[in-house]
């Protein structure tokens, strides 16, 4: 095999382009005993919080034509029990290993990265962009000010390269990209979910407790694509490209757009072998294509 | 993939379905239906009703969308299945109630074929109340001591809890939660199979949580079945 | 039947609240061919400009995952001929005529509005959100400020009921609303299309000329929800709800989460008679709760 | 609704869907099919392949998404069609030749087959290209003069454009401008039916907008067959 799937995202090397995304692969653990996760070219964490989470109450889950809302507002065990039980777990597998952080306050995203940063995590995301959780994070991801001033504070103390997740709820997204990239940002990410909702019409009241949600799936596909493409046009870090990605095919569509990597979400509920197929199928592609390298295609479009 | 036996309507949109093959699996575990290839994303999760040597059984209501469009399906179509999931029904001693309401009477079946087996079971009285008709009138008998039923009624009335030793309990949660009340009254303990929407089904996306006394569970993973006083405040 | 389905929109009656959308209905005449157009509550017009408009050249639709891109570019044969041709047709047909009105710039929006003062319109829908034309349109819908300037030059010459239709892709959709409300308008719709695209990955190409494109359809119905009912909070001017919108259910759905009146669009193209069997299933659904006023369902959520 | 009463794989991804009812339409005219209730959204067009007093068929490519479900159904599923839509192929006389490649052999079918009983038609000559397999062999010779077919290469250099008074052509662009081409260049005629994106098919969104020299027209509507002259720049 003469073509190979490595991607270089900065200084360091991913060994393909396919990323669990947080919140749809828990720790890695539950789809490990599925096929070897070590398979893919990284995992993200859930969405840690600085003390250990409850989550939403009520419905967490609603599926729309091609799409899920959900609701599941954090749920996660905080970052010390992440870092005691469950990194020693992730570091086993021969992939890279990004820790998803999510924060009410400045403060506590602070801590949460000072927590993490003697760990030997291979990169942090930011998540300022979570819509399921009342105080925080997507806040912060609204307006380029306070997400460039969020990621300035995070950049002084982080010692892991930072790559920010976006959400496709900001005013201006490519705005918003730019500032983390100049307040020192490594990379992008985007797109986390929708804020959306859904109505019970028999009950005549919203289906989710916080009455909004979060979409993802195949629905939102070509929206996130066209958010991929003009932020990664717009910014020269590497960008990490996902929403809606159900097969090799799509994240094709992604490198195309500009991503470098690319993050694989509800289709891992859809078919949990998906992040397999995909990175086979991608390889499939490339060899049939004679692509030698993703770097021949990233961006093309 | 797995290919459709039969799918048969054995009640008003309710519905037996049979795929061939060699599955495995324990009475109270679950598996996930994946309905179309492409429409809709979400597998639903589905109690096992019967397993035998070379085929599985589902017993379902057509309900929402998903079961809708798996009711059209016949012979020879396909269809995706992941499982079994969830932990299924503990292993018992005794004189045990098997108590169902609605479609809560799907994973009885089994695990009263299972159980009247078992050389440490003294009995296995099955209860089920549907609200308009009983499906399988005939089945039901073979796969307990003595069986009971009610149509339009609470059937957890008709549970003489203090006889047994342990109570399974599978349907609304009402029904669940009185048979709990009426086996703490009585010292019995109550296991009950509750439902969560579910997306993965193996205990990652954390959509299917449930909190119990001894704080949050997954119930695809943890459950479904739990103890209930785990699970209901009396 | 002891329910009527008759909405109050300011002092305008409408026989019910299910409304064509403009773009997928052309004038009327070739879905009066499927049934009598006149069940509807009203006839949005194809978006007008002032001269004739030939469209986008290359492909104009991509299918997605429960949703539809197009391309049109507002294809239309300019506002005189529509005065001239189309509207003595649709005027024939008993129910509410809104006209759709597009434009490049400032005065050519003024000179639309001129040219239609005075025929018997019931309505203007002021069309600040379309993404498939380069020039104007929706670059006056992102910024509240742009927005409402173009509604209060309207507003000031205009004589009939104008409602602003907002974009999706507006930086914050609610303040567009009240700024639209603030200057004038009479009511808002939303949303138009999602600015989105597709890519040919065989071609290694953008699937459409001008790569961005609008995306429709029951994908984006948890959006567009969310926006509605997020907007109708927000103004007190009657607001038009569309987006996915596929059967009675979902026109519920955006009623109950504030819409006086809905639009259906996409739906037309996947079966013909949606617009029919959609004033029939509310009906009944309002016969069977027994829900004599719309009143009594709008904005309970 | 309408229930298929066959589709049979007749060559490599190609199939004949035939569906039992009456059925309106003319050569050349196409309807809209919609392959699931859900997913996909859109219908596709297929022209007629042929009309019977009870059934009508189609002759389609499993190429996308679309009509790679079409391609799964079988007899006593439920299918949606709309039409017949569009113009259709216009009346003609004297000596006709039809040119067609790939699935654009498709509606030439009932085409020849009508013209063929016109007592103002000599002689209806059908000239077929396809890539790798000539599919329905039987069927062709009897809706025709005389038939001749070319399996890779180009159809259109089999045709001698000057015997004929009129020549209808269906296929990838490339081959109708060849015979627009050739066409002008003998003073004959030739209808050209072209293919685009639909999503209404009755002329009221504008997808399908093609530009001619009279300007903008709706393939869907105004089309599919055009004048050759008056879609390609010669
Ligand atoms: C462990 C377990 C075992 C089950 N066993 C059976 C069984 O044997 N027979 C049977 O008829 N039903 C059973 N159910 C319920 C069954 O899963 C739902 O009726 C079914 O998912 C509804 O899908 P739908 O397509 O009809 O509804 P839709 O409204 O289209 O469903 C939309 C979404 O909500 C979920 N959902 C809706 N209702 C429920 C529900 N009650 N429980 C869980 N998810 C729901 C669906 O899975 C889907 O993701 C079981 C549920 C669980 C959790
Ligand atoms: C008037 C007319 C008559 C036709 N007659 C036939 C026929 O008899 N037999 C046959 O095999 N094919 C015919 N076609 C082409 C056929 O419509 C497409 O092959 C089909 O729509 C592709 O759908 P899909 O699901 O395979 O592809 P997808 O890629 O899933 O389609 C996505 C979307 O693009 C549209 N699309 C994709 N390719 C085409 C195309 N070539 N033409 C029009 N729309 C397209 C689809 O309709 C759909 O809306 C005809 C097309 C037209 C316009
Ligand atoms: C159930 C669920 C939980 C999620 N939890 C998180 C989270 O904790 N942190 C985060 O940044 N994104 C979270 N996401 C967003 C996904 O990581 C991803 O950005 C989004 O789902 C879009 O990708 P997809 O369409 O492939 O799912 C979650 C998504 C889902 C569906
Ligand atoms: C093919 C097509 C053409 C459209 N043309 C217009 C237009 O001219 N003016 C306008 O305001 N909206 C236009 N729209 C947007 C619709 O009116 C509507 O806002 C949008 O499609 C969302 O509703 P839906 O999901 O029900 O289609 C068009 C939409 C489609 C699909
Ligand atoms: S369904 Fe995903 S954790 Fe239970
Ligand atoms: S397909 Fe709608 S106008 Fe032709």
């Amino acid at each position: 095999m003469s073509c190979n799937l490595r991607v270089k995202f900065n200084h360091m090397e991913f060994k393909n382009p396919i990323v669990a995304a947080s919140g749809t692969f828990g720790f890695g653990e539950e789809y490990n005993e599925v096929y070897e996760v070590e398979t893919l070219g990284g995992i993200c964490s859930k969405g840690l919080t600085l003390n250990a989470k409850e989550g939403n109450s009520g419905i967490r889950l609603w599926e729309t034509p091609m799409g899920i809302l959900n609701s599941i507002g954090m749920e996660n065990p905080g970052v010390k029990e992440f870092v005691r039980k469950e990194l020693p777990k992730m570091k086993k597998y021969n992939t890279r290993i990004i820790a998803n952080v999510g924060g009410a306050t400045e403060e506590e995203y602070l801590t949460i990265i000072e927590e993490l940063n003697d760990t030997d995590l291979d990169m942090i995301e930011l998540n300022i962009s979570c819509p399921n959780v009342k105080e925080g994070c997507m806040a912060f991801g609204i307006h380029e000010k306070s997400a460039a001033n969020i990621v300035k504070q995070v950049k002084r103390i982080c010692r892991h390269p930072l790559v920010v997740k976006l959400t496709p709820n900001a005013e201006n997204i490519v705005k918003v990209a730019a500032s983390c990239e100049a307040a020192g940002a490594d990379g992008i990410s985007l797109i986390n979910t929708f804020k959306a909702m859904a109505v019970d019409i028999e009950k005549r009241k919203a289906v989710f407790e916080n009455v909004y949600a979060g979409l993802s799936g195949p629905a939102i596909k070509p929206i996130a694509l066209q958010m991929v493409h003009e932020v990664s046009k717009a910014v020269s870090i590497p960008v990490i490209g996902m929403g809606g990605i159900m097969n090799w095919k799509d994240a094709v569509e992604f490198i195309m757009a500009g991503a470098h990597l690319v993050q694989i979400g509800t289709v891992n509920f859809v078919n949990p072998e998906a992040g397999k197929e995909i990175v086979l199928g991608l390889q499939n592609y490339m060899e049939k294509e004679g692509i030698k390298s993703i770097d021949e295609i990233r961006g093309i479009v | 993939m797995a290919i459709i036996k039969s799918n048969e309507r054995v009640g008003e949109g309710i519905f037996l379905l049979e795929i061939e093959g060699i599955f495995r699996g324990k009475p109270g575990q679950f598996y996930m239906l994946k309905v179309n290839d492409e429409y809709p994303l979400l597998s639903r999760p589905i109690s096992i009703f019967e397993i035998t040597e070379d085929t599985i059984k589902f017993l379902y209501q057509s309900s929402g969308e998903g079961t809708k469009i798996l009711s059209r399906k016949s012979e020879g179509d396909a269809i995706y299945l992941r499982g079994p999931y969830g932990n299924g029904f503990p292993s018992v001693e005794g004189k045990i109630a098997l108590v169902g309401g609605g479609m809560g009477a799907a994973p009885l079946y089994e695990t009263g074929k299972q159980l009247l087996k078992k050389p440490a079971i003294t009995t296995v009285d099955l209860f089920l109340g549907f609200s308009y008709e009983l499906v399988l009138k005939d089945k039901w008998e073979k796969i307990s001591s003595r069986f009971f039923y009610d149509i339009g009624g609470y059937v957890s009335n008709l549970v003489p809890v203090s006889n047994y030793d342990v109570i399974f309990s599978c349907g609304p949660d009402v029904m669940m939660k009185k048979m709990t009340e009426a086996g703490k009254a009585n010292g019995v303990p109550v296991y009950v199979s509750i439902e969560s929407r579910m997306a993965c089904g193996i205990g990652a996306c954390l959509t299917c949580t449930c909190h119990t006394k001894n704080g949050n569970r997954k119930v695809c993973k943890d459950g479904p079945v739990f103890l209930g006083e785990d699970i209901y405040e009396l």
